[in-house]
């Protein structure tokens, strides 16, 4: 027998002024199962709810309706209250008589009263079917994947190792050091993005919390958080790493040549070959597109010049798990192609060049020895044109949004080129100057003015071929004037767009992602490094275009998030989830279709009846479920109901009224 | 059309390799050449099934009963009927593997009165989606035909519409016979007969059958094949198909032209979306 | 100097707006459209600055000026435009506002545009098709310039470049009667 | 007999005229959790007014809602029925709303071809953001409703 | 035997005659029947959409009715205006059936637009239609050592959105086509420049200037001539030559080609037949250059710096 108490609050002024809450409690009190009820000033004040603690006591309650503001304002509050009081805090309902009576109906005291007298009937009524529930508590396993390694990917694994929790950090390519490696100076400091970077990358590889998997690949991940299973694709190196020392004779005497990526495609590297010199690990892969031994079994000099007998043409793919409790993503970004911009001769121009061709240039271990040089003949330009916001910000031709850091860098490119040549000047046509950072504008400025770069506002028109000579026409809006610049190189300020295999990732992750493939973070402010897919988590530039500080940042607090949850040996969760009757479930799967979590799995229960056969029905994975009820609403035979929303508490509330 | 024998050989051969445990099919009830449901489990008895345009019923409903679960069954299924099956084996009702399926390029069957049946002139699908072995020559998928008695009650005044389904609820007598001839109504236990469903509805009335009738409609929308089993089943000769047919329509046109069980592994229009679905209706 | 702030509504803009199909307001002034005409050199305000003109509502200045009569149509910006303006029917646009509010600058230069085009479609109204020697005599003799290209006249005749004659179209009364209707539904506008 | 039949022919829907001077309409509104209710709250906070006939009932999301919960309602007690959501894309639970989307169009036009007003159950999207737009939504249904009148669904059977 | 419906715009009558009697040799050559749109009339051109809204439909929807008449699936247009005024009617009044409506009121005698006749520039239904291989296959006399800069101008493949043909900055149809002949096409960057077009009366200026551009990019390019398909570019880039000689201080000398010119030509027309009278700019010497070697550039000697960028990082 249902023995329920009833709250009504004035909430000062802000209930009783229009609803006439003794008339309420009088009506309250005439429901049937309503054993007590009584209007107070403040509920939620601390009196308030010492008399709800001495109320339950004192009158045996079975559940306890409060009618005040929202749910959503003070549920938890009056829920701890319960449990104070040694009752199940589930066995709570809030009628809200705030929001959606006293303040809505502020002219019609009379139906705003009325209102209030049933929503409190709906809630003594579904709080008659309340069930006591108890937060479910999830195993974590204690360890960490991290995908990409990048600056953003290597920061986060080696904050949550330091946190003596282990990490699985996985690299597709041969060496972790990501886009980063690949940059000469960085702004707006000017020092050297290698020297920064290698120490991290060698901190990385000798940390004994962290296990590096380069050269491969996520395949599969299975479970929930905390109780993850991925799956990591090992590419075949050829090479065995154990023995390889890295002395580097195979990669010297290979006589295969295939465009360098690292340095994008300006040179040529071998088919068997390390990226670049400060790789880590620094051990040669086999490049088995184009190695002719893999290819056509001819040729085999790696195997031959190898004194520790390193090569093994016979290596296959390997397949390893791990069991995880959290993936930090960090695939980090591609450079958007400017193939469109055919006005630009992009493609048949050699000599315009994008943003990171010319990095590669201009960097010290880089193909041309850190000196620009014009693709067409290699000769070392003098007046070179730096056109920003290629692809970005051109919703016709590229991307609406912002690639950040363009501005940043472009000034830095203006800086390098001035000390590379001196007798070099540099023209940069922008639109606007983004330079919001801890000396950023500082450092434009001294682009302006120390270099002397010339700044021209606009958008370049049109570049056309004058003999050897480039022409550059864009509008100098500040004079109004169409310029034309005779330019020896042009850089494309090129946009950042998301890693190419964003999708496929994000949908093997079982996580969203945006139009252009940045993966989608859970609130845009307030969850800025949560997916909405609890335990995994986001770092770098595959969120969004970022530079190095922002990056590292996010990264650190991917890590803090990570060491949060693995704070204790099991995770707390809301009660309020689904759950399957299997006698009702007739095992039609509908609702694993349907479930956007994927947390509805399958299982065989015996068919009963003392018979030996079985039968396959619906299970619902209480980590996974996230309690929205798109299964419950489905389920045909009502096999399937949802913990705090169940249908006889809903059909409870629908027929009080 | 008449393949009568074709289906005894097959199934005479079915047994006397040890395929099959049972066959489904049909026999003549020898009065008014009606036919009725027959399950023979022997070779001898092959003799008794029949097909001809009186083979009315969609057998694969037999399937959903323990009798035959997890037995080896040879069974006919006609364009509507095929449907159905493919649904069960989506929603792991049966499994393929146990099955011989005949499939007919059907030609339409005949009502009570002696004309072709309506559901078959309106048919959309009237070769077997899936089978073993196929009799009859195939004509391929047909356009989508809204139905006649749809059509001419939309016209109607809502008023008289009401009127009209009011009487059709009033005239359900709740026997579930509808329930129990329908393939894909296999649930272990039917939420009408549920304590949480029944709560507030009165059993026998009006309303108890209007909301008996409501959810179960909605609970085969998107997935019903219009094989017309319950109304043939139906003691109070209710037009049910009005109910389906509606859901079906609104379905096809709203939802890329989705029609029940046409393709294997596809689910019901309600366990799928599209974001490109009708949104005009909400404000 | 030009005064803002004392008129709320755009309705310049907004006329713009609707004639032309575009958001003048999606212009962020990157310049490309300039670089790109191929008339901007000769134009009052390039592009760009009419487009910021109309965002201003600046109607007088943007009617006087003779950038629109100087668009060519060739397309070349909005093939480039990052915001996708379609800036020929901008332009198209103000040009058909300033011949409906009869507001327009009376320079000689878009004087002689406008007699040219005039001249030219009384040609296609007369004879349904263009007959280029009589319009060339007709816009020297309509803009007072008599022996403009004259050098270039014996050569071109002579080589049969520019025939003497004109084939008419046949229904000559059937185009007639379309520029009349076509006239009516421009006034009912 | 003839009188009880005449009773029957229009006992679904009766014009709005031959209601009770007294009768109030009864909306049975059901909430999801993140986006409606939300926005129904910010109604309140924002002392937005709106007609007093909404029920409000919350549910996590709209995928939570079964057409039966419509029928029940429409049988129980409730005039009409508004169900609201998170815009398409905003679900908190990513695809919710866009399974409840289909299921509605289809219920909506069921319960239409067997006689009710189409008005009678109508459908939003409001999010946490819209307080506004809950008011007048729930004005515009209270709106159609009342020039409606009360249903009869087949109520001489029950009883409250 | 292909039927084409063909609309030849008023210069072919006039400036463009060469234009018109080539193209109707190259069309026999490929066996397609032009069928000429019977009492067709002017597109209105650039002045009628300056001056006014409805006119500058209406012309070319009369046009585009008259041509359904005859049935064949394809509309092809010579003059690059007249494809772009119908070309943008058809897109405009096909995207806006209450527009169509309304323009169609002024069309009496006529009778009613129902849109089913696609429209192509000659470019386009040599290119798209025709084909690179049956072109090729019609050459008996390969225009080999003639290098020609090819001038597409504004209209025949912009704006991209209704044109749907080639790219808008650097298209390559017409180099292809020439390159098929066995010419040689140079690498041009003022493909798709403005000439001047109709401001070839109303202000000279502009088109001298304009036109200079083209000319001496075409130069620079080292093209023999220049191949175009639009009869207003070639009187503005032809006619004008002189006067842009004078302002130049120099002779370029740059006979300007119908496309359909040196295609009769490669297909075994005589010259007299391209009707070289017609040209202001003499075309013999041009032509002169057919059976010429053309010297292949010598790979430049690798400069000292680009050795680095063949070196490994490794």
């Amino acid at each position: 027998m249902a023995r329920v108490g009833v709250f009504v609050c004035f909430c000062g002024a802000n209930i009783g002024d229009f609803v006439d809450i003794p008339a309420v409690v009088e009506e309250t009190k005439k429901i049937k199962d309503v054993k007590y009820a009584i209007e107070y000033k403040y509920v939620c004040s601390d009196p308030g709810q010492q008399m709800i603690r001495d109320t339950i006591v004192d009158h045996r309650l079975t559940s306890i309706v409060v009618a005040a503001c929202s749910p959503r304002m003070h549920e938890k509050t009056f829920r701890k209250a319960l449990s104070d009081a040694g009752m199940n805090p589930y066995l709570l309902e809030v009628a809200n008589i705030r929001e959606h009576a006293s303040w809505v109906h502020q002219k019609d005291k009379e139906a705003a009263t009325e209102k209030s007298c049933d929503l409190i009937r709906m809630a003594v009524a579904k709080s008659i079917a309340n069930e006591q529930l108890h937060e479910i508590s999830v195993p974590v396993t204690k360890r960490a994947l991290v995908i990409g390694g990048g600056i953003a990917g290597i920061q986060a694994a080696l904050d949550i190792a330091d946190a003596r929790i282990p990490v699985t950090l996985v690299e597709k390519s041969p060496s972790i050091g990501g886009r980063m490696a690949q940059l000469d100076e960085t702004f707006p400091t000017l020092d050297c993005s290698q020297c920064i970077l290698t120490p991290r990358m060698v901190d990385v590889a000798s940390h004994p919390y962290i296990e590096l998997l380069p050269y491969s690949e996520v395949t599969e991940l299975d479970g929930y958080v905390g109780n993850y299973k991925a799956k990591i694709k090992k590419k075949a190196s050829f090479v065995n790493f154990d023995t390889c020392t890295g002395c580097g004779t195979c990669w010297q005497k290979c006589p295969v040549k295939v465009p360098n990526e690292f340095n994008m495609g300006v040179d040529k590297r071998k088919a068997i070959y390390s990226p670049f010199p400060q790789a880590v690990p620094n051990k040669p892969v086999i490049d088995a597109e184009h190695c002719t031994m893999l290819i056509k079994g001819k040729c085999g000099v790696c195997a031959k010049v190898c004194e520790k007998g390193s090569i093994d043409y016979e290596m296959k793919d390997e397949m390893i798990e791990r069991e995880i409790g959290a993936v930090v993503v960090a695939t980090g970004f591609d450079l958007w192609d400017p193939k469109p911009y055919e006005e630009y001769g992009v493609g048949r121009f050699k000599d315009v060049i994008t943003s990171l061709e010319f990095e590669r240039m201009v960097s010290a271990n880089g193909p041309t020895g850190g000196v620009p040089v014009r693709p067409s003949d290699g000769n070392v330009p003098k007046n070179v044109v730096f056109i920003k916001c290629v692809g970005s910000r051109d919703e016709a031709k590229g991307i609406e949004y912002c690639s950040k850091v363009c501005c940043m860098y472009t000034a830095k490119h203006a800086i390098l080129l001035h000390h590379k040549v001196h007798d070099s000047h540099a023209y940069v046509f922008y639109m606007d100057i983004r330079a919001a950072g801890k000396g950023y504008e500082e450092f434009v400025k001294r682009a302006q003015v120390e270099t002397g770069a010339t700044y021209l506002r606009g958008r370049v028109s049109k570049i056309y071929k004058k003999g050897d000579k480039l022409m550059v026409i864009g509008e100098d809006a500040q004079i109004g004037q169409v310029v034309e610049v005779e330019a020896d190189m042009v850089v494309l300020a090129t946009a950042i767009y998301p890693y190419k295999d964003n999708p496929d990732l994000a949908r093997l992750l079982g996580i969203s992602y945006d139009k252009y493939g940045f993966l989608s973070e859970a609130h845009p402010k307030l969850r800025p490094v949560e997916t909405a897919k609890a335990g995994i988590f986001l770092a770098g530039c595959t969120q969004a275009p970022k530079d190095i500080p922002d990056s590292v940042a996010q990264a650190s607090a991917t890590a803090a998030k990570v060491c949060a949850l693995f704070s204790g040996d099991t995770m707390k969760k809301d009660p309020m989830i689904a759950s399957v009757n299997p006698e009702f479930c007739s095992g039609c799967e509908n609702c694993v279709s349907v479930c956007p979590y994927q947390a509805i799995v399958t299982e065989e229960i015996p068919m009963g009846h003392g018979s030996e056969e079985v039968r396959t029905v619906s299970k619902i994975n209480e980590g996974v479920c996230q309690g929205c009820g798109s299964c419950v609403a489905i389920c045909r035979s009502m096999a399937i109901d949802l913990a705090g929303f169940t249908d006889m508490q809903i059909i409870n509330e629908i027929v009080a009224i | 059309m008449d393949y009568t024998m074709q289906i005894q050989d097959t199934a005479a051969r079915l047994f006397s390799e040890e395929k099959i445990d049972l066959f489904i099919g049909y026999r003549s009830t020898g009065f008014d050449n009606n036919q009725v449901p027959v399950l023979i489990h022997h070779y001898q008895d092959v003799e008794q099934l029949v097909f001809t345009d009186k083979s009315v019923f969609n057998l694969t409903n037999y399937l959903k009963y323990e009798y035959t679960r997890n037995k080896r069954v040879g069974l006919v299924v006609k364009g509507c009927d095929s449907r159905s099956l493919n649904l069960m084996l989506t929603e792991n009702q049966v499994k393929r593997e146990n099955l011989f399926i005949i499939g007919i390029a059907c030609e339409g069957v005949m009502n009570e009165q002696g004309e072709k049946a309506q559901n078959c002139v309106e048919c959309v699908m009237p070769d077997a989606v899936i089978y073993d072995e196929l009799l009859g020559a195939p004509t391929g998928q047909r356009e989508y035909q809204v139905n006649a008695d749809i059509n001419e009650l939309a016209e109607q005044p809502l008023i008289e519409r009401g009127t009209h389904f009011e009487e059709i609820f009033e005239n359900c007598i709740r026997c579930n016979a509808c329930r129990h001839s329908c393939p894909l109504c296999y649930c272990n236990k039917c939420c009408i007969d549920q304590e949480t469903s029944t709560l507030y509805q009165g059993s026998n009335t009006t309303s108890g059958a209007f909301h008996a009738l409501m959810t179960w409609s909605l609970h085969l929308a998107g997935r019903c094949v219009d094989c017309r089993n319950c109304e043939k089943a139906c003691p109070s000769h209710l037009p049910l198909h009005l109910l389906h047919k509606q859901n079906e329509q609104v379905i096809y046109e709203n939802f890329q032209e989705h029609l029940a069980g046409m393709i294997k592994d596809d689910r019901g229009a309600f366990y799928k979306y599209s974001m490109s679905d009708p949104d005009d209706f909400i404000m | 100097m030009i005064k803002l702030g004392q008129q709320i509504e755009n309705k310049f803009l907004e006329a713009v707006n609707n004639k032309s199909g575009n958001n003048v307001l999606d212009c962020y002034q990157c310049g490309k459209c300039v670089g790109t005409c191929p008339v901007s050199d000769f134009m009052d305000y390039p592009p760009r600055e009419i487009m910021q003109m109309i965002k201003l509502g600046l109607k007088d200045e943007t009617y006087m000026a003779n950038s629109m009569w100087f668009c060519l149509t060739c397309a070349a910006c909005s093939g480039r435009c990052p915001r996708e303006i379609n800036i020929p029917y901008v332009m198209e646009s103000i040009r058909h506002l300033a011949i409906e509010e009869n507001e327009y600058s009376d320079s000689g230069k878009v004087k002689q545009i406008m007699k040219f085009h005039e001249i030219f479609i009384d040609m296609v109204k007369r004879y349904g098709r263009n007959y280029e020697l009589r319009m060339m005599a007709e816009f020297n003799i309509r803009t007072r310039n008599l022996f403009k290209d004259m050098h270039l006249a014996p050569k071109a005749l002579l080589k049969g470049k520019i025939p003497l004659g004109v084939k008419k179209v046949k229904s000559t009364k059937a185009i007639q009667r379309m520029f009349k209707m076509a006239e009516k539904l421009e006034k009912t506008q | 007999m003839e009188t009880e039949l005449k009773d029957k022919i229009v006992s679904i829907e009766k014009p709005a005229i031959e209601a009770p001077p007294e009768w109030k309409p009864m909306i049975m509104g059901i909430l999801c959790n993140w986006c409606s209710y939300a926005g129904s709250d910010l109604t309140g906070t924002s002392r937005i007014q709106y007609p007093p006939d909404i029920r409000i009932i919350r549910v996590p999301c709209s995928s939570r809602v079964d057409p039966w919960f419509i029928i029940k309602s429409l049988q129980a007690h409730a005039d009409g029925v508004l169900i609201s959501g998170c815009h398409p894309g905003d679900c908190h639970y990513i695809s919710g709303n866009y399974y409840a989307r289909r299921r509605f169009l289809v219920t909506k036009k069921l319960l239409n071809f067997v006689g009710l007003h189409e008005d009678r159950v109508q459908f939003s999207w409001v999010s946490a953001a819209e307080g506004a737009k809950f008011a007048q939504v729930v004005a515009k249904v209270s709106e159609d409703i009342r020039k409606m009148g009360p249903l009869h669904l087949y109520k001489k059977e029950n009883t409250r | 035997m292909t039927k084409l419906t063909y609309f030849p715009g008023c210069s072919a009558h006039g400036t463009s005659e060469e234009f018109d009697s080539t193209l109707k040799l190259v069309m026999k050559s490929f066996d397609v029947q032009m069928e000429e749109i019977p009492d067709w009339n002017c597109c209105g051109a650039t002045s009628a959409h300056v001056m006014t809204e409805n006119l500058a439909m209406a012309l070319p929807m009369r046009n585009l009715v008259l041509a359904e008449r005859l049935k064949n699936k394809t509309m092809g247009i010579a003059c690059a205006s007249c494809y772009s005024r119908m070309k943008t009617t058809k897109a405009e009044i096909d995207a806006n059936p209450e527009l169509a409506q309304k323009i169609n009121s002024t069309i009496v005698e006529e009778g009613e637009y129902h849109g089913d006749v696609d429209v192509k520039s000659m470019l386009q239904f040599f290119y798209e239609d025709i084909g690179l291989e049956t072109i090729q296959s019609k050459v008996t006399y390969p225009l080999k050592g003639l290098k020609v800069a090819c001038y597409y101008g504004c209209l025949l493949t912009r704006p991209a959105a209704i044109t749907r043909f080639d790219s808008p900055e650097y298209p390559m149809s017409m180099d292809r086509i020439m390159a098929a002949l066995g010419a040689t096409p140079t690498e041009f960057d003022f493909k798709t420049e403005c000439c001047g077009a109709s401001f070839s009366i109303s202000d000279t200026e502009i088109v001298l200037s304009l036109s200079g551009n083209i000319l001496e990019m075409a130069q620079e390019s080292g093209a023999h001539a220049i191949v175009v398909a639009c009869p207003l570019c070639q009187s503005n880039l032809d006619m004008r030559q002189p006067d842009i000689d004078k302002l130049a201080g120099k002779k370029y000398n740059t006979p300007v080609l119908y496309l359909t010119q040196l295609m009769a030509l490669a297909f075994g027309s005589p010259v007299k037949d391209l009707k070289p009278s017609k040209h202001i700019i003499s075309i013999e010497p041009a032509l002169a250059h057919i059976g010429e070697e053309i010297e292949i550039p010598q790979k430049k000697a690798k400069p000292k710096k680009a050795v680095a960028a063949e070196s490994e990082v490794n």
